[in-house]
Formats: structure tokens, C-alpha cells, sequence
């Protein structure tokens, strides 16, 4: 084991993955690094891969810093930290010949397990973390003080962070940490990394002021900003975050976050919520969003305001819990027994999740109808740093409804007036006048229920209007690119970084592209079959194994002959260079003179 | 006074239980003196899930089986209404059994009625959770909600009534609306409501109905006890019905809300101090 | 009130209402008349039109009488028999010129609502029966027998009738229901309608070996004669029939029907029957249906083999529960969450009902997914009569099923192989060396869950390849009509025998056409789409609100341009008239020359 | 012998009371002498729903609260398999909860072991409805299922152990089984089995427990009586454990299956035998 001296660049984008078993601690190795490097002035992304089980099996946790945007993790990791084998036998396609890895060798050293060229740190830390505190789970620890000098983060830094991580466990748990700490240290200098001396040179700029946050995180804020007050859920990976962290934040605004016996009783206890005029959010997962249908119809055809996110997972059924996927995009457009109006938003990164979760809230009560959001794991759990969200911009519409004083100079009030052909005025209970009949049963415009052929159709064109009047107002894609360009991208929540990404490859591979970043998907906006109509081929990037978005479009009239799908279901999310090389394939036989194809290499 | 819905005929059989439970319902939200417009009356599906098109009030018909969570919904978001659900023995005790048990559990101030005709009425009287071994297809031992009820260690309020009593149920009804008013729980009510077209049991409840408050000793407070009488008047080929257990735990609502606070629904969301706030939740995130 | 003289034609097709209020027993007389006219030799569909309440309220029944092949009521209506007002009210419109009445006007005498030259005959049916028998429901009798008299059905024949239908209700119910039938004869006789003297004569061949059937019974029976054991299933309107006409056949044959506490149960349990090998099918409406999407995407993950059949009633939510609609399709083809394998078959008519439920059995054994049955209410509850469906024709195809002798001669046992790409042979517990673990986790060969990307796609694509493989064995459509012809039609369930009529009309309006009755909608099959490329036009005919199946079509790819959607979504079935006219409008700017135009009148 | 599936190591965290489960149903399973290819173990999800990759059987795993109708489905169509379903107390007792009670009601013989460890271990853990008041978020009071069994008149065994006593857990899981096998209904064992990650029940158990059977004079056979002494000992801060309950009630699949026809699944579909009987049941619509 050997290291060279070595001209240590700015640290501009790095890629790292802690790895080993469930329990193992890679997540705080991760989460630790991640607030040093934003202390530093980078942005940081954050990923998790574990298992559905508490402790054992791998788990690893990716971590990418870098200045400028990304909203994935890179194509070659730089640091892999290993604390077993199984870390490096799952981990080792990630690496390239300039990469570096950090092993724990207390179970065995490693032999040629790695690509030549590979810079390889081996220290038995669960051993020296055994032997020095008595318990395996300061290999952290230990480990940590080793890749900070790697990354070229000053001791001293380390050692605040852990001041600022451990002082709420205690002094105890504290003063171990920062022993092990040391340790690490102690042990870089005997591996030859002294302080300083790491492979890249941090840049001191003043700390990055963003907001490290997640995807489900940003939900909930979006949702208590735009007024939401009831929140149910039923513990589920992965949107079980959005479930506690509204149990921490709501009460203290008198709201309430409760968490239901089962997920019928979530959905039908936020519609009880949303009778009262209270703005009212459900959370889940796929079994759970399943569940729910019933009570999503329900709220369309007696056309109750509430918001459902769906924290998509790898299906079906059970599938795997913690692994992410794109795969429910039918069941929230198509989902439901009979007709019933319905907006489908779909947020590509934490922003898009603060925003559009305000949105979705406003929109529920403007159309008095179910409001989805669409999420995955990736996007649910990583973190990425954004900028401090607008609070002052946000806007609450409290759509047409109707007070005593209003009511006063009405005539007659009913609850499902056809007066305006879709949505009508509504009031809650305690308000004097405005009594009324809410129910899932076909009514009339006082909401008794009635099966007149003739009012039947009028109200269920009423109530299908909705997603007409709808389409002007609803969230908007994003553009990216060359508007000029003949491909285009389409693809929403995680696909959104990394479609980015490989646009700025393929732009370095001489092939010019445009991307098309839908941010609601049903009603599919006239935008996106205009986009689709305009470029030649369309590249359609999702998680699911059908391509579900793209024969979205095709449902909706789009030429089934431009879109070329690109899918992935592996329960992992692409990265760049993936997609890069995917395009590449195909693109070869439609472009003349592809300037560098020589780099697709480098980039497998 | 602005025209709303006029409440519907009601759609039931003549001679169906049903009309008494409206009835003696009406009498007891007049006699209250609870305004109409803060009282919300929320139903199953199913023949007794028709009631509140019938009362004037604000009215929500719910999925079959998720009366309970909804009306809970609904309370813990405005608690200053006055919340009373109601439905069938199927609604309640077959797919909504589950909702049941966790009502009871959780104990937030709503009143709720059973009317337990001991058959699917709608849809045409197949056997229901409360129907006895040998009705149609049913081979099962019938459940009894009190006793279910009895079970969980917060409940509070657990009566049964006889709709072709209409003097004792009108006084369960006023008691178990006073409990909910007083924002003791939920208050219990089961009506045997007999149906008198698929499975007229009217003769055969009169005949087997005991009220346990007859006994001037009995004891509603005490849980085992209770217990031991309905399973003994059961044993006894009859029906127990009265005030059958009436206990203390602190409401759902009392726990969970603070009064530091507006209630959800009537908070005004749209008032700028509440910025401040936000900004605060948010600059967590900030490290 | 008078009546001519009149020869009457033999009857070779009548349309006769029987309306009153729920309870009335409408539905009575039109079973007993169905009878009859079996019986004389005749074919015979009829519908029901009820609200979703005990007594009370507007309740209807339809009765077509013919010779040759409908499986719809007609446009025109011969005989109305009106118990009240409101029978005349709702039912006006489907009278002409050549229609008779039979009002019970104890409730008041009718005057001007009907259209001109429409013969009425009204007597106090009611008044008489509470008269004369003490009870009001004995006024179906009396109103019998002047319906008989008006059909030219012999007295004697009613009477038979009777006597077949009130035997097993005891003597006295018998006595008092011929009673009440000769006091009818006696009132036709005063009217001026003696036996033999009726709008038509009815010719006596011999009787009709007909079935006469509901959707709903075919479906039980289908299922029981493929071998199908186990059926659980939870009261719905308009699916309840399956249920209890299970329950009473089912332990003849030493199978189980249940009622489950609820439709998950329902579900669940059919799939614990189903792991022992035991053939299960579960039945419910849209509501219950909803509530099933967990349990069948789990079905399609972990490869249980089980039959659902969706009853559609209105929707969204309660809807409308005793009409007809077909607003489920897109949740049988996209429900769920997650991407899983699924077959959905549509039946047109009670014989399909018979066969496609045997397919369906056997395809769910085959290919270890949850297939479908598609039905609406007028198919599910409507009575036709059909030739006895051809048991010896039925084959039990088992799967791919292992038993302990097979076994011994392998050397390792998978449940999930990948051997043959698609679909693996399966044990049943109880199998000597047959142990597998089944779950909806994602899993490797043996069951034993697993996160691994490689693993993963390959049992995705091993579950999805089922499709393309069973592509090819799946009911084929069936094809009627011009094949040259242009314009095309698509439908299925209620709209089969409605297309065939307005196919006929249209023919004699000088417009050919053809139609393309999809058995299978999903996968939707290549004949389908080449059916849809063949024609100009193509009119998807369809009971709901969007156009769910044209849609479906263009998610496959069909050119929206061809499709043009002909949506019914009030709650009642189209006639065919109403069918043909909409198409003529349509039409007129295509055609030169429309050879009839002005019998268009007519048909309205 | 064919080689099948490999049980998997058990992913439980060490210290995990589910360690003991295993243990002691294997060991039962083994004295009982039923073959393993007879023998068909179903399990909801969470930490306890994954008990069947470790054992030598036909295994399924469940959806989540959906242990118990699988299961009976299994058994009303196989009743010669035996059929044991096992999951954790959120599994059974929220999401479950329906489900619970309708087969206490239905009493098919199936044995069902809930692992309970007071919260939702696998999505780490949230408040069930066995974790006491003040547990996280939780404010109600805490559901005891012995108590709901109870309360339902047709429940034939109702027993509870300790993971840390297991010799006491042996001789319950030996008896529970041995209820099953003999076709007498369903056998609810419910095990206190602490999750040392989340929260560690394991001292406070050891020192609550009360084994009811330790009284000699203590008699499993009255209903009111049991339901007294559960409420008494859960009044005194302790946990009651042991045989608390053993009744009779037909099991639902000697209620529901004749004994003149060969269980569904085993029955040979394809004899040609059968298809006299079809055409007889189809004929009955010729009129
Ligand atoms: C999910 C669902 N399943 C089934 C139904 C059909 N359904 C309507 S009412 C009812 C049962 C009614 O019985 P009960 O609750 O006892 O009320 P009753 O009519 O006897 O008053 C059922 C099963 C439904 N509406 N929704
Ligand atoms: C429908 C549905 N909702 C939620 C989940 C997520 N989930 C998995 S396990 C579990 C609870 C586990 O708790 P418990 O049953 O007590 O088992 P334990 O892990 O404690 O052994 C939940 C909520 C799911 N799989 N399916
Ligand atoms: S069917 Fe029974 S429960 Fe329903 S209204 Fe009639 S009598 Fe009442
Ligand atoms: S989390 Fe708790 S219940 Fe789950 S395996 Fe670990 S100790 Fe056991
Ligand atoms: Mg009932
Ligand atoms: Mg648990």
C-alpha cells in the first residue's frame, strides 16, 4: 500500500459511497460528510441503498459534492469507504482506475478484488474500534477521520461537526466519538496522509447558506406553508418521513399529523378532515396508495379537496421496500373504479417538491378534487442543498367557497350547483345557511342522491370539466436545451438530474438535445404532445418496466412512432453515463459525424 | 334564511326499525338545543346509511365501513362540532370492524349509532356479523359490539337500545349525545332496528330484550363486571340492552389538540404572522 | 276506452315494460312472462331498471320476446303495464303509435300523457286486489292476466304458469295468486279482450330448450364446470347473484362459498385457496373492486393464479349501484401499483359469460396471474335464453403443476424458475418435496427475497413475458358484418347485441358495416389494432364518461383518427336506434347516397 | 431428495425476541411428527412476517395485515394441511384488526402466533397498538388482544407467552398446536417478544409478567371469569400470560365442509364424473 505525492486539485465534484452492513453506520458517515461539505461551500446530494431489515445486509450510502447543480450522484465514484467485503463486490462497477477505496480489513485482506490502479487504504477499524472502545460502532469513527483526510477537510472542521452531531447524546457518546476520531487521524498519518495532503483541496469560501433537505422533507414543508393543517399516514417506506416530520412540525402550528390504524382509515379520515374546509394531505407507498383507491374515487365524485402523495417504490406488491421506481404513474391516472377527475404533479427535485406540494394543496381546493404527487424513493430520501425556499411568494387560494355573510344573499344554496358547469361554491358545517348533502352516490345539485339519466350527465360532465378548466393553470414543464434540437427528453422525479447530466455529456459527444421536464402529467398538457411533435425522436427516461409515461402520452394521442422509451427497473437509479450510452446507441445511426465517440468508452 | 337541500322521505319499508332511530334522533338533537348548522351527521352505506338525507343538517354519506375514521377526520379538525355517525351492523361490525376496535381505542368524542337489524338490509339480507348461527348461510357465533366493546381498556360509553322501545332509547340517545357534547369519548349506541323485510325480528327482540338498568344495582362502571352480566344474560337466551358500561378516558380530541390553538378548520391560514413561523421550520434545514 | 277488431300476426318480436314502485313486483311479471314465452318457442331477453332501495322509488322491468337472435332490448315499446303515474312518466319515451298501455289508475285516471293513437287499457288493478284478496301485491296477478290476454297467450298456459312458480310457496299463496289471475281474465273480458283475440298470435312450436340465463349464473357456472372449488365475495350490487348462486352450488361439489367479512378478505382468501391449488375466483362491483387492487397486484407479483370478475355498476365511488356502465376497464388494465402481468376478457352475452369464465380459469392456472372478467350489470343481471352451453366441449388445461412423482425425478425444485423465461411449474403445500417460500417481496428462483438488479429484471421480465406468450392462446374476437366494409365498430359486454341490431338498421339505411367484438382487452391483441388500421372509421361504443377502451386502443398504439367515441354514461343501456342514429349523423357527411334517409324518423 | 429452497439465516437484529419464536416453533413442529411438506407457514410483513424464510415448510408471505384470511382460505380448501399464520402486533392488530376478529369469530383451526413487540419494528419504530401510552407519539390506551378474544363468543384458545420464559412459551406453543391439529378451532398465541432496537421491553417484560397458570385454582374455562382476572391483573401494572382461555365452538371447517367430498384441493376436476352433476345443475335453467 502505497501513496504518492500529489498536487490535490479544488474539490469541484466528488462522488462517494460508505458501505457495509445494515447497521453499520454508512448513513452517518454519509450525513456527517455531507454537512462538512456544505460548511465548506459545496452542494451535496445524497442517496440511500439499504435493505428492508433493520440491521445486516449491505446497505451503502452515496454522497456527491460539488459546486454548481446536480440532482444525482456522478458517473465514477472517487471514494469508496468498504467495511466489508460485500461492500466491495457490490460496489466495484462504481469505480474507475482513479478511484480510491477505503477498507476495513478486519475480516480479511483483499486481493485483486479491485481494478488495477485503484489507490486502496486498508485499517482494520472494526478491530482497532473493538480493542480501543469496546464496541464495533466507533469504526465510524475511525474511518471518518481517515476520509477527511482524503477529501483534504481540515481536522479541525471534523472535529466541530462531531461536536454539533453527538453533544445531544450525551458527553459520553460524545468524548468516544471524538477519541475515535483522533484515532483516525492517528492512523491517516500512519498510512502517510497528513493533514493537508489529501487528494483534492477544499476551498474556503464562506459556508454554502442552502437548505440540505429531502424530497419528502420539502413535501411537508410545501404542505404546511400553503395552509395544510391535517396529515395522516401508516408507516411505510419511503414516505414514512413525511408522516414524522408532520407529527413534529403540525401540533406546534394546531394542526393535526396522526398516524391511522391502516391506510383506509388514512384516506378517510384526511376526506372527514377536508369536509370541515380543512386543507388535508395523505402520505404512502404503493400497498398503501393501492388501499386507498377507494377512497381517492370517493373524493372525486362527491368531489372532496385532498392531496395524495405517493412515495413510489419498486413494485409490485410488496416488491422492494427500499428501492425506487417510477411504477405507479398508472395507478394515479388510471386508478379508481369509474370516472372521476383528477391532477397528477410531478416534482423532479426538492424545490419542485416545495413547490408543487403548495400547488397541489391550492389546486385540491380551486378543483375540489384529488391532487396527486408524484414522488420515487430517490427523490423522497436523498438529500440535496437548495436554496431557501420563497416562503413570501406562496399564495393560498381557498377556491370558491362560501361563507354565513355570502350565504346571506343567496337565494338558495347548493352545494353541487351546476351554475358555473364545474366547480361549485361549497361551505363547511358550523356555517349557518349552507347546510348541505355531501356523497359518493350520484346526486343532484342539493346532493340528494338521484339516478335521472339527465342529471347524471350533467354532473358527471360537471364534474369532467373540471380537468379542462384545469389545463390552463397547472404547473408547467420546465425546458432545457437547444429548443432547435430533433431530440428531446422527457422524464420526471429522479430521472430529472440525471437526464440533465447526460444532456451535458452527450453535448460534449457533439449530439445537441432538449429536454422536456413535464411538472403535471395528467391532464397531459398540450405542451407535452407539442414538445413530442416538434422534436424528432423523444427519448422517454422512467423507472418502470412498461414505460408507463410514454404510452401515457400515446393514450392521449401522441405518435407512438417518436418515442423511443428508455426504462430501467432494476430498483436502481441511472446514472449519467447510463444514459448517456444508451442514447449514443441509438443516435449513432441517425447522426453523420459524431465528433468523440472515442470518450463513449470512458464512460461505461 | 337561504334555501338549502330539503331533507328526503325517507326510503325505508314500512315498519322498518329505522324511522324510530330518526325519530327519537330528532328529539334528542332539538331537545340539546345544538344548532343544526354545528352538528354533522355522517352514515355508512347501507339501508340505516340513508338517515342523514332525511335530518336537517350538514350531511356526509361515507364509503361503506369508513364512517368512523371520516367522522373522526372531521372532529379533530373542528372539534367544536357536534359529530354523530351512524350506520349498519354490516357497515360497522363486518367491514368496518377493524375502524371499530380503533375507535373505541383512540376514544374521540363522537356519538355513533348502530342500527343492527342483523342483516344486510340493501342488498337484500344476507347474514351480517350479528346474525345468529342458521340465518340463510351464516354458520358463525354472533358478535355482540358491547362485549367487543368491553374488551378495550378505553372505551366509555356502551349502550344498547331497542327501536320498539322508543321511551328507553330515547333516553340512551340524550345520555350518549350528552357524553359526546361533553366531550367525554365516544358514546356507543346500538339499536337493535329490525328489518322487517328480510328478517323480521321484532316479535323475537321484544320478547328476548333485558334492560340491565331494570336492576337498580347494576353498576355501569365497572368493566368485568359488566362483562360477566352481558355474557350471563347472553347465556340466558336474551338480549342485553340498556346502559351497559360507562367509564372514563381522556378523549382523543383533549389529547391531542392543544388549546393553545385554533382548532384546524377555523384557523385563519392566510394571516402573515404565521410567516415568521414557517421561516423558523424552515431554517433547520439550513444545518 | 275502446279495442277493434284486429288480426293479429304471429309474434316475432315484442317489447313489453312492466313499471311501478320498488316492491310493486314488476320484475315478477316479467319473469313469469319470460316463461311463457319460452315456452311458446321463443327466444327472450329482458333487463331490469331499480334503484339501489328495498321498496319504493321507480322500479322497471323489460321484456323482449322474439324469434331469432337479440341480446338487447328493442327501440320500440309494444306494451307498457304502468302501476302509476310515474311509470307512465319515465317511460313515455320509449312509446309510438302502435304501443298499448295497462294503467292501474286507482291512483287517478291518466289523461293526455300519452302519445296519440297509443291504445291504452286502465282499470284499478290495486283498488280490485285490496278489494277482492285483501293485499296489494296480488295486483301483479290481475294485471297478468290481461297482459297474457293482449300477447294472445292461452289462459290455460298463464294459469300452468302459476302454478309452477307459487307451488313451492304453499298452497294458499298459490290459491290466492290464480284467484287474482281469473279475476284478471274476468276484467279483460269486460275490457273487450276474450281469449284469442290479442294484438298477436303466438304460434305453438314446441318449447324453447333454451336456457334461460343471466350473465352472472353463466359466470358461476363457467367457473364451476372449469373446476373451480373456492369463491369468496362480499354482497354488491350487481355481482351479489355470483356470490349466492355459488354458495348454493358450490358445496354440492365439496368446494366453498364464502362472504368474507369484506372485499380484502374476500381477495386474500381466494389467494390462500388458490396456493393449495384449488381453483378461486372472487366477484364484486367497482367499490369492492377498488378495494382489491393490494390482493391482485400481489396476485400478479407473486404469480397466484385467480379470477376476478367486476360486475361495473355506475361510478365513480357509490355511484349509481344498480345501473350499468363500464367505467372499470381502466382499472382492470391499469390498476395496481407496480407493473405485473394481467389478462382481461369481455364477455358480450350470457354464453360468453359461460365460455370466457372457463378460459378464464384455465388461463389463470396457465400463466399464474389474475385474470379478469369484464361485466356490466344489464350483462351481469339481464336474462337471455341460450342454447345449454356445451359441457363436453369444456377442457381443464392445469398448468404447469408438479406432483410429488414428477419431482422425484428433478433434481432441484424452483417455484419462480427462470428456465422457461415465463411462466414456472408450481407444488402445491402438501407435496412431498415440492417446499417453496410464495411472496409479493421481489425474490430469486427459490422465493427468497432478494434486491439484487440482476435478479430483478430477469423476474420482471419473466412475469411480463407471460403476455407476449399467452398473446397467442387468448380469446379471439368475433367478427360480424361486411368485411370490406369501411366503417367499423368496437364494443363489448351490454353493447354486443345493441351493435348487431343498429348494424341491421343501418343495412337497411343502405350503410354497411362491420364489428369487431374484442374477448380479450387486455393485452389488447394484434387483430384489434389490425381491425382498427383496416377500417376508416372505427365507433368504439362504450358506457362510460372518457372512452376508456378507444383510449386503451391508442395507448397500443391505434390512430386516434380512426376512432371516433360513441360514450353512453346515464345510467341506462343504449337502444339500438339511438345507436344507429348517432352513427347516420356521423355518417351523412361520408356517403353519397343514403338510400332511406327518411326512415330516420322513425327510429328516434 | 429434491432439493427445494434453503430456510434463510433470520435477518432479526441480535437480541431480537423473535429468535425464540423460531426456536420454540420449530421445536414443537418437530415433536409434533407432521411431515413439513404438510405443514404451510404464512406471515404478514414486518420484522416478525419474515419467520417462513427460515423454516423448512411451505411458506408464504402474506400481505400486510392479511395473514389470517389467507390462511383460512388455505385451510377451508386443504383442511388436511396444517396451517399455521404468524405476524407482528401492528400486522394483526391495526391494519389486521377486521380480520382478527372475524376469524376469532369464524374459528377455523388454524394456529396464529402474533410476535409482539409493542411497535412497528420493521419500519422502525412507530407506536402499535400494544405500545403503552406515551410511547413516542402515542396517547391511547394500549389493546390487549387476549381481552378482545375474549369478547368474542366464539374464540377456543387464548394463550400468551413471554420470549424470555421459554419453556413456559414451549408448552403454550405444544398446546396451541395441538388445538389446531385437532381440528378444534383457531389457536391465538400471542408472544411478548421485545425489539432490542427500538424499544427494549426486555427487564420491564421479565418483571410484569404473570403467568395466570401458576394459580392452580385458576380456570381457562369461564369466559367472564378470565375476562375478570385479565382485567385485574392488567389493573396492577402487570401482564398476563399463560393458557387464559380454552372453549368450544365447531371449527368453521367442520361447520362448512362435508365430510362426504374430497377437500377442493384435492379433488380430481377432471374426473369425468362430475360432468352428470354439471349438466344437472345447468339443466335447472331449461325451466
Ligand atoms: C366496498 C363496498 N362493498 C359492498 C357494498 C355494497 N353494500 C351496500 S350496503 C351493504 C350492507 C348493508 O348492510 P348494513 O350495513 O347492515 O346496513 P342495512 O342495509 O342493513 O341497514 C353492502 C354490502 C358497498 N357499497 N361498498
Ligand atoms: C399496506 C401496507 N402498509 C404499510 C406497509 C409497511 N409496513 C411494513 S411492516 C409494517 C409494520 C410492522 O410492524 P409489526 O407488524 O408490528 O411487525 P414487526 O416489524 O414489529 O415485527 C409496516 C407498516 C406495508 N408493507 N403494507
Ligand atoms: S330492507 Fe329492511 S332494513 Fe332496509 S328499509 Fe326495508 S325493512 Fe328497513
Ligand atoms: S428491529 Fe426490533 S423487531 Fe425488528 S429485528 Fe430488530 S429487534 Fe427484532
Ligand atoms: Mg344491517
Ligand atoms: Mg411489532
Amino acid at each position: 500500500m502505497s501513496t504518492e505525492s500529489y498536487a490535490p486539485p479544488i474539490l469541484e465534484d466528488v462522488n462517494v459511497i460508505v458501505a457495509g452492513q445494515g447497521g453499520d453506520g454508512s448513513l452517518t458517515v454519509i450525513t456527517l460528510l455531507a454537512g462538512l461539505l456544505r460548511e465548506a461551500g459545496l452542494n451535496v446530494y445524497t442517496q440511500r441503498d439499504v435493505l428492508s431489515r433493520i440491521r445486516g445486509g449491505h446497505a451503502a450510502a452515496t454522497l456527491r459534492g460539488f459546486s454548481g447543480n446536480r440532482y444525482c450522484i456522478g458517473s465514477s465514484i472517487k471514494l469508496l469507504v468498504a467495511f466489508d467485503f460485500e461492500a466491495i463486490e457490490k460496489n466495484t462497477r462504481y469505480l474507475d482506475n482513479h478511484s480510491i477505496v477505503v477498507f476495513d480489513d478486519s475480516g480479511g485482506k483483499l486481493n485483486g478484488q479491485l481494478p488495477k490502479d485503484v489507490r486502496l487504504y486498508s485499517a482494520p477499524f472494526n478491530r482497532l474500534a473493538m480493542r480501543t472502545m469496546r464496541r464495533e460502532l466507533y469504526k465510524n469513527s475511525i474511518a471518518f477521520g481517515l476520509v477527511g483526510r482524503i477529501l483534504g477537510l481540515e481536522d479541525e472542521s471534523l472535529m466541530k461537526t462531531f461536536e454539533h452531531r453527538f453533544k445531544r447524546m450525551g458527553k459520553t457518546i460524545l468524548e468516544y466519538n471524538q477519541e475515535a476520531l483522533r484515532l483516525g487521524f492517528n492512523l491517516s498519518n500512519e498510512l502517510g496522509l497528513a493533514e493537508g495532503e489529501g487528494l483534492y483541496k477544499v476551498k474556503k469560501t464562506k459556508p454554502n447558506k442552502q437548505l440540505l433537505i429531502t424530497g419528502n422533507e420539502s413535501v411537508a414543508l410545501g404542505f404546511l406553508v400553503a395552509g395544510g393543517r391535517f396529515f395522516t399516514g401508516y408507516p411505510i417506506t419511503p414516505s414514512t418521513e413525511i408522516l414524522e416530520t408532520l407529527q413534529k412540525w403540525l401540533p406546534q402550528y394546531g394542526g393535526v399529523a396522526r398516524q391511522t390504524e391502516d391506510e383506509l382509515a388514512g384516506i378517510n379520515m384526511a376526506i372527514g378532515a377536508a369536509l370541515t374546509g380543512t386543507r388535508s394531505m395523505v402520505a404512502t407507498s404503493g400497498p398503501g396508495f393501492s388501499l386507498m383507491q377507494e377512497g381517492i374515487g370517493h373524493a372525486g365524485s362527491a368531489e372532496i379537496p385532498i392531496v395524495i402523495v405517493d412515495c413510489q417504490r419498486s413494485g409490485p406488491s410488496t416488491g422492494m421496500p427500499t428501492k425506487p421506481e417510477q411504477s405507479d404513474l398508472n395507478l394515479m391516472v388510471f386508478g379508481g373504479h369509474g370516472d372521476f377527475p383528477r391532477i397528477v404533479l410531478t416534482p423532479g427535485h426538492p424545490e419542485d417538491c416545495f413547490y408543487l406540494a403548495v400547488e397541489a394543496t391550492n389546486l385540491s381546493q380551486q378543483y375540489q378534487c384529488p391532487v396527486f404527487l408524484a414522488m420515487d424513493q430517490a427523490l423522497s430520501q436523498n438529500t440535496a442543498t437548495v436554496a431557501p425556499y420563497k416562503l413570501d411568494d406562496v399564495v393560498i387560494d381557498q377556491g370558491l367557497r362560501l361563507n354565513a355573510e355570502q350565504l346571506e344573499n343567496m337565494e338558495v344554496y347548493k352545494r353541487y350547483s351546476l351554475a358555473n358547469g364545474d366547480v361549485s361554491p361549497y361551505t363547511v358545517p358550523g356555517t349557518p345557511g349552507g347546510l348541505s348533502l355531501i356523497t359518493g352516490n350520484e346526486h343532484d345539485e342539493f346532493g340528494i342522491v338521484s339516478t335521472s339519466p339527465e342529471n347524471r350527465i350533467k354532473m358527471m360532465d360537471k364534474r369532467m370539466n373540471k380537468i379542462e378548466k384545469a389545463k390552463k393553470h397547472l404547473p408547467t414543464a420546465r425546458h432545457f436545451g437547444n429548443k432547435k434540437s430533433e431530440i428531446g427528453f422527457i422524464g420526471i422525479g429522479m430521472t430529472y438530474g440525471v437526464i440533465l447530466e447526460a444532456m451535458e455529456q452527450l453535448r460534449d459527444l457533439g449530439v445537441d438535445t432538449q429536454y422536456h421536464q413535464p411538472r403535471t402529467i395528467w391532464p397531459i398538457l398540450d405542451e407535452t404532445l407539442r414538445f413530442i411533435k416538434k422534436c424528432k425522436r423523444v427519448y422517454v427516461v422512467e423507472h418502470n418496466a412498461v414505460g408507463q409515461l410514454a404510452h401515457m402520452f400515446m393514450h392521449q394521442g401522441a405518435n407512438s412512432d417518436k418515442l423511443i422509451k428508455v426504462l430501467k427497473y432494476d430498483g436502481t437509479p441511472f446514472i449519467p453515463s447510463e444514459l448517456t450510452n444508451k442514447v449514443m446507441i441509438k443516435e449513432k445511426k441517425h447522426i453523420k459525424s459524431v465528433k468523440n465517440l472515442k470518450r463513449e468508452a470512458t464512460l461505461q | 334564511m337561504t334555501k338549502t337541500f330539503t331533507p328526503g322521505r325517507p326510503i325505508w319499508c314500512a315498519g322498518c326499525g329505522d324511522f324510530a332511530v330518526q325519530g327519537i334522533l330528532e328529539k334528542a338533537l332539538d331537545s340539546s338545543g345544538i344548532l343544526r348548522h354545528k352538528f354533522m351527521l355522517l352514515t355508512g352505506i347501507g339501508c340505516a346509511g340513508t338517515i342523514q338525507n332525511n335530518v336537517h343538517c350538514y350531511g356526509y354519506h361515507a364509503l361503506h365501513g369508513r364512517v368512523l375514521p371520516t367522522a373522526v377526520g372531521a372532529k379533530l379538525s373542528n372539534p367544536e362540532l357536534t359529530i354523530i355517525a351512524a350506520g349498519g351492523d354490516g357497515d360497522g361490525y363486518a367491514i368496518g370492524a377493524g375502524h371499530l376496535i380503533h375507535s373505541f381505542k383512540s376514544n374521540p368524542s363522537i356519538l355513533y349509532i348502530v342500527m343492527n337489524n342483523s342483516n344486510y338490509g340493501l342488498t337484500k339480507g344476507q347474514p351480517s356479523p350479528t346474525s345468529p348461527t342458521g340465518y340463510r348461510s351464516n354458520v358463525e357465533g354472533d358478535l355482540d359490539a358491547i362485549l367487543l366493546g368491553l374488551s378495550i381498556s378505553s372505551t366509555t360509553f356502551l349502550a344498547r337500545g331497542f327501536s320498539g322501545h322508543p321511551e328507553q332509547l330515547e333516553k340512551l340517545m340524550m345520555a350518549a349525545l350528552e357524553h359526546t357534547e361533553a366531550g367525554k369519548g365516544l358514546a356507543f349506541l346500538e339499536v337493535l332496528s329490525p328489518c322487517v323485510t328480510y328478517y323480521d325480528t321484532h316479535r323475537e327482540w321484544r320478547f328476548r330484550v333485558l334492560d340491565v338498568n331494570d336492576d337498580e344495582s347494576y353498576d355501569p362502571g365497572d368493566r368485568a363486571k359488566a362483562f360477566q352480566k352481558v355474557t350471563e344474560i347472553i347465556g340466558e337466551g336474551k338480549i342485553p340492552i340498556g346502559l351497559i358500561y360507562k367509564g372514563e378516558f381522556p378523549s382523543l380530541e383533549s389529547l391531542i389538540l392543544s388549546s393553545d390553538h385554533t382548532p384546524a378548520a377555523l384557523q385563519d391560514i392566510e394571516s402573515p404572522a404565521i410567516k415568521e413561523d414557517y421561516l423558523k421550520t424552515m431554517n433547520a434545514f439550513l444545518g
